[in-house]
């Protein structure tokens, strides 16, 4: 029930703001979504991490197809949810300084967003899930399109269509999958007692992996994502890249892996060459970025890379370290936007080249954003390390050489991070920065419970680790076969 | 034996403390809380010390906290208490101490006087971290927290981009590094399945010498090690790194934090004690990376970069004799060279504080007078690092080459070489700063001053130690008790076996004494006497001295430009040229295919009939393919 | 078979009350309630013992009553949609409603026949019809060169069609479905005759359909033609099109599949993509809506490739959600054209600010057709592929899938188009309005979307 | 009444087929050729004309009544759509004083 | 004896057709299709269906054509004003039409054997059609009322002035 709960709280709260005005209906938007994290940190807090079906809610919807509504939570759910309702909060939270047109739609459509979102997280029937994934995309099209920045159209539509063509794949393979399943059923477990030829698994593997690549982005099916973050507002970006990419490598571990166990086998190193050229590559390009947003953008694309290379090594290293990167780059990338939409909210540019010397005039965002990059290039202590280190000890022993080349993310992350941090934080004022102010209360209130989370977790990810083993093993007990 | 939780969690209150509310805090309790919790940590060290001698030496773990769980094994955050991380802790908090009070002084108009305090805690807890950690994870995490540590202290006067520059330098040549090492822990997790010091050295107990996995482990262990420790090819970081505030060279980059490296590979002598073609990368990294800082040594003028090359340069000397495996000699030469470089950069920050910033010594000179008490001290620090008796320096050193020539006198050539550059450069520095007459404005004459007494008190303690330091090692013979010195009998390293007779022992030492009063009389002679000052134009080899090899020129063309190079090229080319056309050209040709399939639409009644004619026909035509 | 006789009659009725001076403006209501009634009336016929009439001549079983269902509700609310439609003169409003309840009347028994004849019969009545409502705005030209595009190239359809039930006969000696379909599973190698005569069959169908390529005849008609007829075209004839199309194909030539499958799989592909592509390059809605009901056609023509297992409670399912979803379009163009605003994509510039009801209301529709969850479009959608891949027939399905992407591109383009910003100085003036029936397809959309298993049970 | 089974006897099947396909492939040139739409008008009456012919030769041949009755049908509808068709034909002809069929593109793309 | 008249009604039939669609004048064309009608109604009665043949001659021949030549004069089309369409068009009509005549001619041309029918005396006669027309095909017919009725009105509303 309190899974249901889960889903079905931010909806009502997206349609009770139609009854709002004016500043509440940012309030009643915070107010619901910090009530759903309490209620994930009230799940949390009676769970036991090793059963595997908790809070369960089923309800059959079209039982002559054999779908349900079957929701429930395990632990990579339970992680995944507790994202997603301590980010939306963030990421309401941190629009209260901003003027945003037309708030009532707005709010609304990140509170659906989160139900979606979470909908895919919690779901145990491939048609819900598909469902939920669909659903995800109409909140972030219109916030791409009616809020976001220069271009948006066309670049809301190349996004919006990609990823569509991916789902559309997807949907086939979950039809097909469906219709060989012995009882007719889109019940996860079903999935799993389907039996394919190898070549079937194949091309069915293909088939999701490349609805799931979209949206992660994997190499090379990334190219939406740097202009989309770019263009977006900062909610709709915080919403893509915290949460929304998480869907895709929650897919891979979910619904992906355990599926097509011989096609995931049989095609992991393409995958894995492809990550591990994303990493280098996106990094190299983020080297060369002048343009902060961007950066962001692709270092995006270089940790994600990181993370589906783990997923695929098959081990329980890799994929906790997903799971733990999933947590970590969704908190770390979310301050990383937020402090872009600071510097844009007061200097008016993402050219880092026009910034500079703000560490002088507000320490305390030069101190968070500091805290926020070192979880990005994961020092040990943040919540960056735990993730990374596990993901690259999965990866090398899948493959060493491919590890030595992963672990470039240690030194290019360093090299673009603190490249970035340089330019705009230290040395001179400039033009655009001499009026600088420091973070507003609100401000404040979005970056320190993101730097809290990058410490805490990074000092004591046991209890999280926790959470997701069994999840973990059971994932791979379906691959170790 | 909890203490030892204490130890680290110390500085790092420190640090909160001052971090969060230093700004409200006044200058003096800043300070005080700064330096009072690594006094803490060193009482501690102090006490947790004796309780364990008289606990009878047995090493103990301290549990924090579980930490990871990688594999089947769940790692824990927990501390490691034994023979070589008490000397390393005590070394830590106790030179960090003095340092700590020698930054009151320092640093007392500095504006950013709280964080420069918190950095220094929190520098000393990944340090406590680093030498504290019962696993290597842990040891990582200590590792690259101080690297962090010292990003944020060399880039500390932020303003200036060439200092930031220099910190982002320091922090990814160490990540270079650091990547070596983590590969290195994957190799020893997937050969040892665990990451925990006593588990990973008895496991290793079963592996013979040579064996493959083993000397990967061992070689990238050492890679982490050069970036940490400044070696070839990784050392160029380091004289950049003087463009952090004094007591953080003398610190960091003196006396701690790029001893990390040796202290890595004393740890897992174990592991490099079977792997011999590790030992003679490692011994002859040194050995070139010393030659090297130590010429590029004699022709610095920056006061600052003469000392920090000569820490290269002492560094290579430790390496080359961990590669010929004596071990106690280079841990005894860590603690003697922590002292005697923590008090010349030390006394060299006096001298800057006194000349008001000024770094260059051809405009210096004379500051005898002005300074006797840094004169003094500083002149001890000289005689030690050349390794004259009876001060510290002469023991470790000896001792170290001793151990070189026992295994390979082409090394011990290259370390004696070594060490009368080291004598040359460090009485050049001496006589160029203190002698003869001032050289510099009118306006730093008038100004000189010796430094407050929070500055120099630790002089003087350091001044002490460089000038006894060297009773460690004192043979135990002498005094008529069992064989080896005090320290070896306390680390009980397994170093390599020792078997020079004692006749070329003492040879070696005359030889070495000699050639550092050679070269100190030299110096002396050209320096003092002819009053030479080095030239602003350099002529032949010292055309590549003074351009440091050109390392940094080589690294810039080779590494550096080609990769943003690529990165534009992979932007412009692959990226906006390739990939994105690609997914672009579906939604233009998808355009373009609709106009086209619109012009079918002629608005033709005659034309639509065609259209329904010739689609009966295909289908008949297909029908009779098909099925006929 | 009440209803068949009683829609005949309600249309004899309508053309009484449209002589009649007194009478005349009460038209509409008769019209709606009759057909109301009728819908209801329709609900009686459900699991009847015998549904055979008139020597088999008609067979209303579940899929014939359900149909008629659909297309008496879609009917009724298309009426429902015609207030002020018809003012083309003052006299004609209830011939037209007469005209329309033949319409129906042979749209019934095209979902009901069990013999060629009536469907012969039933095609033509729904035919002629339509040649008559598609030039009803007498004045227009382009009403005029529809009317007269739709009769040629109709009446030369007709005669294809003819012609395939000619050599149906020929071969099979019989006119009754049952009985050709005893012919077709009791002989091993049917003659050659059969088969093409099955194929020009399948063309004179596929011209009613509008299934690329006899499709050329759809945009044309659907944009000369009065929007009230267009909305008709468009939900009531395309639905009894396409039943009697399954109704054949399902009863008579399940057994010889493995002829026509290839051939109607390329005529599936080939409409999806000339639908698509086509509306991908519309800038006028109207134009748009007709390519995109090409598409559909092509959808729902993947059903009848399926044919065996789901196929026909799919087939049931989409019509709704088609119907329901081109009902809510039209309604939306009925209040644009009202207000003499062309009927170009960006006349909706601002609408989102205008009337965000509206705009909302339309959005939900286009989601349905862009077939997004958990609108009834998607479902529709799905349930088709699914039926299709569950038998066998992959290729395509990927290729409908993959064209629907295109699809996406061109209804979102008008979703984002009405929550643009308006152009500079035009006077949006829809803003004040509202459409029940808008509502009324919106509310449809969402219910049968979240409730899917009411419809589709019911035929299966 | 013997004569019918002789024609049946004296001219096969396959002839009516023939004919009839030509006569209507003669009605589709019609269609093709012509922009009148008088003579498409008539072409189409052709096409049904060859319709029935053949269904009237398959009637015969399986001495079967239900091909004659569908004839009466389809003259049936014949008769209602050239009544439509030439209604809208006057129509045109009214509004625009024409009647080729190709004039007619104002609808297109 | 019968197989002659079959092909001279053939021949004619044909002839008449073509002329029909080639004949400038549409009065023309008019006179030659009432001739292809004729003769089709000659094949009706040498297939015995003589009740078909009387229709055809007063369906065809006395309605329908009557009113395409009501209408021809009526709007005045019964000069040679069309113009006529460009050559490649022609040549393209000509052509289609070939194909498809020559298509369905080989997917057609395998007749079906058919068992001579017994007892076939009277199929075509009024009084067995009639039978079959108001017993089982009384649906269909007055089906086609609703048809006739909708045509009805349809014109009606069409072809009227305002």
């Amino acid at each position: 029930m309190m899974t249901l709960l889960l889903i079905v709280l931010p909806l009502l709260g997206a349609l009770s703001l139609f009854v709002m005005k004016g500043d509440s209906i940012k309030k009643t938007a915070f107010a619901i979504s910090l009530v759903t994290f309490a209620m994930a940190i009230g799940a949390w807090i009676n769970f036991d991490a090793s059963n595997l079906s908790q809070y369960a809610f089923k309800q059959d919807w079209i039982p002559s197809l054999g779908i349900s509504f079957s929701v429930n939570l395990d632990g990579l759910s339970l992680l995944m949810v507790l994202l997603t309702t301590f980010l939306t909060p963030l990421i309401i939270l941190s629009t209260f300084d901003r003027e945003y047109k037309n708030p009532l739609a707005f709010y609304a459509l990140i509170l659906t967003m989160e139900m979606a979102l979470i909908g895919v997280f919690v779901t145990q029937d491939a048609f819900l899930f598909y469902i939920f994934w669909e659903l995800a995309l109409i909140p972030i099209y219109f916030i791409s399109l009616l809020w976001g920045g220069e271009n948006a159209r066309p670049i809301t539509f190349k996004f919006f269509l990609y990823t569509l063509a991916g789902s559309l794949l997807m949907l086939f393979a979950i039809i097909y999958l469906y219709l060989q399943t012995p009882e007719h059923s889109f019940a996860i477990e079903a999935f799993h007692k389907v039996i394919l030829a190898p070549e079937t698994q194949s091309w069915i593997f293909w088939m999701l992996f490349i609805a799931f690549a979209i949206k992660i982005p994997v190499f090379p099916f990334h190219t939406w994502q740097p202009s989309t973050y770019h263009m977006n507002s900062t909610p709709g970006t915080m919403l893509l890249s915290g949460i929304m990419l998480k869907m895709g490598i929650f897919g891979l571990m979910r619904w992906l892996l355990p599926v097509v166990p011989q096609g995931c086998i049989d095609n992991a190193d393409y995958v894995v060459i492809l990550a591990t050229i994303g990493i280098v590559y996106a990094s190299a390009i983020a080297i060369v970025q002048k343009d902060f947003k961007k950066l962001l953008a692709y270092s995006s694309i270089a940790h994600v890379g990181l993370i589906t290379a783990g997923v695929f090594s098959f081990t329980d290293n890799g994929l906790r370290g997903a799971s733990m990167q999933m947590l970590a780059h969704g908190v770390n990338v979310v301050g990383l936007f937020f402090v872009a939409d600071i510097l844009f909210n007061r200097t008016k540019t993402f050219e880092m080249k026009d910034m500079g010397g703000i560490r002088s005039k507000a320490p305390w965002f030069a101190t968070l954003f500091l805290i926020i990059l070192l979880g990005s290039v994961a020092l040990p202590l943040t919540n960056g390390f735990v993730g990374e280190f596990l993901l690259l000890l999965g990866v090398y022993e899948y493959s060493n050489v491919i590890a030595a080349f992963c672990g470039l993310t240690i030194i290019l992350g360093a090299v673009y991070m603190l490249m970035s941090y340089q330019k705009t934080m230290l040395g001179e004022t400039s033009a655009a920065t001499k009026d600088f102010t420091d973070l507003t209360f609100n401000e404040k209130a979005v970056l320190i419970p993101i730097a809290i989370v990058i410490i805490a977790t990074g000092l004591y990810p046991k209890p999280l680790i926790d959470l997701v083993e069994p999840s973990v093993q059971y994932i791979l007990s379906f691959i170790n076969i | 034996m909890n203490l030892a939780l204490l130890i680290p969690v110390l500085p790092l209150i420190g640090f909160i403390i001052n971090g969060l509310f230093g700004k409200n805090l006044s200058k003096s309790s800043v300070g005080l809380i700064g330096s009072g919790a690594i006094l803490g940590a060193f009482i501690c060290t102090v006490v947790v010390f004796v309780s364990f001698v008289s606990g009878g030496s047995a090493a103990t773990t301290v549990k924090a906290f579980d930490w990871l769980v990688i594999g089947d094994t769940t790692l824990s955050f927990s501390f490691f208490v034994d023979q070589l991380s008490l000397i390393m802790m005590s070394l830590v908090t106790g030179v960090g101490f003095l340092i700590h009070v020698y930054s009151v002084g320092y640093m007392h108009d500095d504006e950013n006087y709280n964080r420069f305090f918190a950095y220094l805690n929190l520098f000393v807890f990944f340090m406590l971290l680093l030498v504290m950690g019962d696993n290597y994870l842990v040891l990582f995490t200590g590792w690259e927290g101080v690297g962090f540590c010292s990003y944020l202290l060399i880039g500390f006067w932020y303003k200036t981009p060439d200092y930031n520059d220099a910190a982002k330098k320091a922090f990814i040549m160490n990540r270079i590094g650091d990547l070596g090492f983590i590969l290195g822990l994957f190799v020893m997790f997937s050969e040892f399945g665990s990451l925990q010091f006593t588990e990973v050295f008895a496991d290793a107990a079963q592996y013979s010498e040579g064996n493959p996995a083993i000397l990967g482990i061992t070689i990238l262990l050492f890679i982490g090690a050069t970036g940490k420790s400044a070696q070839l090819p990784l050392f160029t970081w380091l004289p950049d790194a003087m463009a952090g505030p004094t007591p953080v060279s003398a610190l960091i980059h003196a006396a701690t934090m790029v001893t990390a490296g040796i202290y890595l590979i004393v740890r897992s002598h174990i592991l490099f004690n079977l792997a011999p073609e590790t030992m003679c990368i490692i011994a002859w990294v040194g050995a070139i990376t010393a030659l090297v800082a130590a010429t590029i040594a004699v022709v610095q003028n920056d006061i600052k970069k003469v000392l920090a090359y000569s820490t290269v340069s002492q560094l290579g000397m430790i390496f080359i004799a961990l590669g010929v495996g004596a071990y106690t000699s280079s841990m005894f030469h860590l603690l003697t060279h922590a002292f005697f470089k923590a008090l010349l950069f030390l006394g060299a920050g006096s001298v800057i504080h006194a000349m008001s910033g000024e770094q260059d010594i051809r405009k210096m000179g004379g500051l005898k007078k002005a300074l006797p008490l840094t004169h003094i001290t500083f002149v001890i620090g000289c005689i030690a690092i050349a390794g004259i008796p009876p001060f510290s320096g002469f023991f470790s050193k000896d001792e170290m080459l001793a151990h070189i020539f026992n295994d390979s006198p082409a090394l011990w050539v290259v370390a004696s070489a070594t060490s009368a550059l080291t004598a040359f450069y460090m009485f050049r520095l001496y006589f160029l700063t203190f002698s003869n007459g001032f050289r510099g404005t009118d306006h730093q004459k008038h100004h000189l001053h010796e430094s407050p007494s929070s500055m120099t008190t630790p002089l003087v303690v350091l001044a002490v130690l460089a000038a006894f330091g060297g009773v460690l090692g004192l043979p135990l013979e002498l005094f008529g008790l069992e064989h080896g010195h005090f320290l070896q009998n306390f680390l009980g390293l397994e170093d390599s076996s020792f078997d020079l007779s004692h006749e070329t022992e003492i040879f070696l030492m005359l030889g070495a004494v000699a050639l550092a009063v050679a070269s100190w009389l030299l110096a002396k002679r050209i320096y003092k006497e002819k009053q030479t000052l080095p030239a602003e134009n350099v002529t032949g080899i010292q055309k590549l001295f003074v351009g440091k090899y050109f390392l940094d020129e080589v690294y810039e063309k080779v590494i550096i430009r080609p990769f943003q190079l690529l990165g534009n090229a992979l932007y412009i080319f692959i990226e906006e040229r390739v990939i994105d056309p690609v997914v672009n050209a579906f939604g233009t040709l998808s355009v373009k295919k609709g106009n086209f399939v619109k012009q079918l639409q002629q608005g033709n009644t005659g034309f639509y009939i065609f259209g329904i004619v010739a689609g009966v026909v295909l289908i008949l035509v297909a029908n009779l393919i098909w099925f006929r | 078979m009440n209803v068949l006789i009683l829609i005949s009659c309600l249309g004899l009725l309508s053309l009484f009350v449209g002589l009649s001076d007194s009478l005349r403006r009460y038209s509409l209501q008769v019209i709606v309630a009759g057909v109301l009634a009728l819908f209801v009336l329709n609900f009686f016929n459900w699991n009847q013992e015998n549904t055979r009439y008139y020597h088999d001549m008609v067979n209303f079983d579940h899929y014939a009553v359900a149909f008629t269902g659909v297309i008496l509700f879609v009917a009724a609310l298309v009426f429902m949609l015609s207030k002020d439609q018809f003012n083309f003169d003052e006299k004609g409003t209830g011939d037209y409603y007469g005209i329309m309840a033949f319409t129906v009347a042979g749209a019934i028994m095209m979902v009901s026949y069990s013999n060629l004849a009536m469907l012969f019969i039933g095609i033509e009545a729904l035919s002629v019809s339509l040649y008559t409502l598609a030039g009803s705005k007498k004045t227009s030209h382009e009403s005029n060169e529809a009317a007269l595009k739709y009769f040629i190239l109709g009446a030369f359809a007709t005669g294809f069609l003819l012609f395939g039930i000619t050599m149906i006969y020929g071969a099979t000696g019989s006119f009754n479905l049952a009985e050709i379909a005893a012919y077709v599973n009791g002989s091993k190698d049917l003659p050659y005759l059969f088969y093409a005569g099955l194929l020009m069959l399948m063309v004179g169908l596929l011209f009613k359909v509008s299934a690329a390529p006899f499709h050329f005849w759809a945009p044309d008609v659907y944009e000369g033609s009065p929007n009230i007829v267009t909305s008709f075209m468009a939900t009531v004839v395309k639905i009894a099109a396409f039943a009697a199309f399954y109704r054949l194909f399902s009863t008579c030539f399940g057994g010889a599949s493995e002829q026509w499958e290839m051939i109607l799989s390329a005529v599936v592909v080939l409409t999806l993509v000339i639908g698509n592509f086509s509306a991908l390059a519309q800038s006028n809605l109207k134009r748009l809506l007709a390519y995109s009901g090409i598409a559909n056609a092509g959808f729902m023509l993947l059903a009848i490739v399926a044919l065996k297992g789901d196929a026909a409670s799919a087939l049931f399912y989409y019509s709704i959600a088609y119907a329901a979803a081109s009902l809510g379009a039209f309604a939306v163009l009925i209040l644009l054209s009202e207000e003499g605003q062309t009927l170009s994509i960006d006349s909706l510039r601002g609408l989102g600010k205008k009337n965000p009801v509206v705009a909302v209301l339309f959005c939900i529709v286009l989601l349905s057709m862009a077939g997004i969850p958990p609108t009834a479009g998607f479902f529709a959608k799905y349930f088709i592929i699914s039926t299709a891949i569950a038998n066998g027939h992959l290729a395509v399905s990927l290729i409908a899938i993959l064209t629907s992407l295109v699809g996406i591109y061109y209804y979102f383009k008008i979703i984002a188009t009405l929550f643009s910003a308006p152009v500079e100085g035009s006077e949006n003036t829809i803003a004040e309005k509202k459409s029940y029936i808008l509502i009324l397809c919106a509310v449809i959309i969402i219910a049968a979307g979240i409730l899917p298993e009411l419809i589709i049970s019911l035929l299966r | 009444m013997n004569e019918i089974t002789s024609t049946i006897q004296v001219v096969p099947l396959e002839y009516y087929i023939f004919l009839s396909v030509t006569l209507f492939s003669i009605g589709v040139l019609g269609m093709l050729i012509r922009r009148n739409a008088i003579i498409a008008f008539m072409s189409i009456e052709l096409m049904l004309n060859a319709v029935n012919l053949l269904m009237v030769a398959f009637s015969a041949f399986r001495g079967d009544a239900k091909g004659q009755v569908f004839v009466f049908f389809i003259m049936v509808v014949a008769a209602a759509e050239v009544a439509i068709g030439l209604a809208i034909l006057t129509m045109i002809h009214h509004n625009r004083g024409s009647v080729d069929i190709n004039a007619l593109n104002k609808l297109k793309w | 004896m019968l197989e002659y008249v079959f092909y001279i009604l053939s021949a004619i039939s044909i002839a008449c057709a073509l002329l029909m669609v080639f004949a400038k004048n549409p009065i023309h064309s008019v006179l030659f299709l009432i001739g292809t009608f004729f003769s089709i109604a000659g094949h009706f009665v040498i297939l015995n269906a003589h009740f078909l043949a009387i229709v055809q001659i007063i369906v065809y021949t006395g309605a329908i054509m009557v009113l395409f030549l009501y209408v021809i004069m009526l709007l005045n089309l019964n000069k040679e004003s069309e113009s006529t369409k460009p050559n490649i068009v022609k040549v393209a009509a000509v052509v289609s039409a070939g194909l498809l005549f020559l298509v369905m001619l080989a997917s057609f041309k395998e007749s079906i054997a058919i068992p001579l029918p017994e007892g076939t005396d009277g199929i075509g006669s009024v009084k067995n059609l009639g039978k079959v027309l108001f017993s089982e095909y009384l649906l269909p017919f007055e089906a086609s009322s609703v048809l006739f009725l909708s045509a009805m009105a349809g014109s009606v509303l069409l072809a009227k002035k305002k």
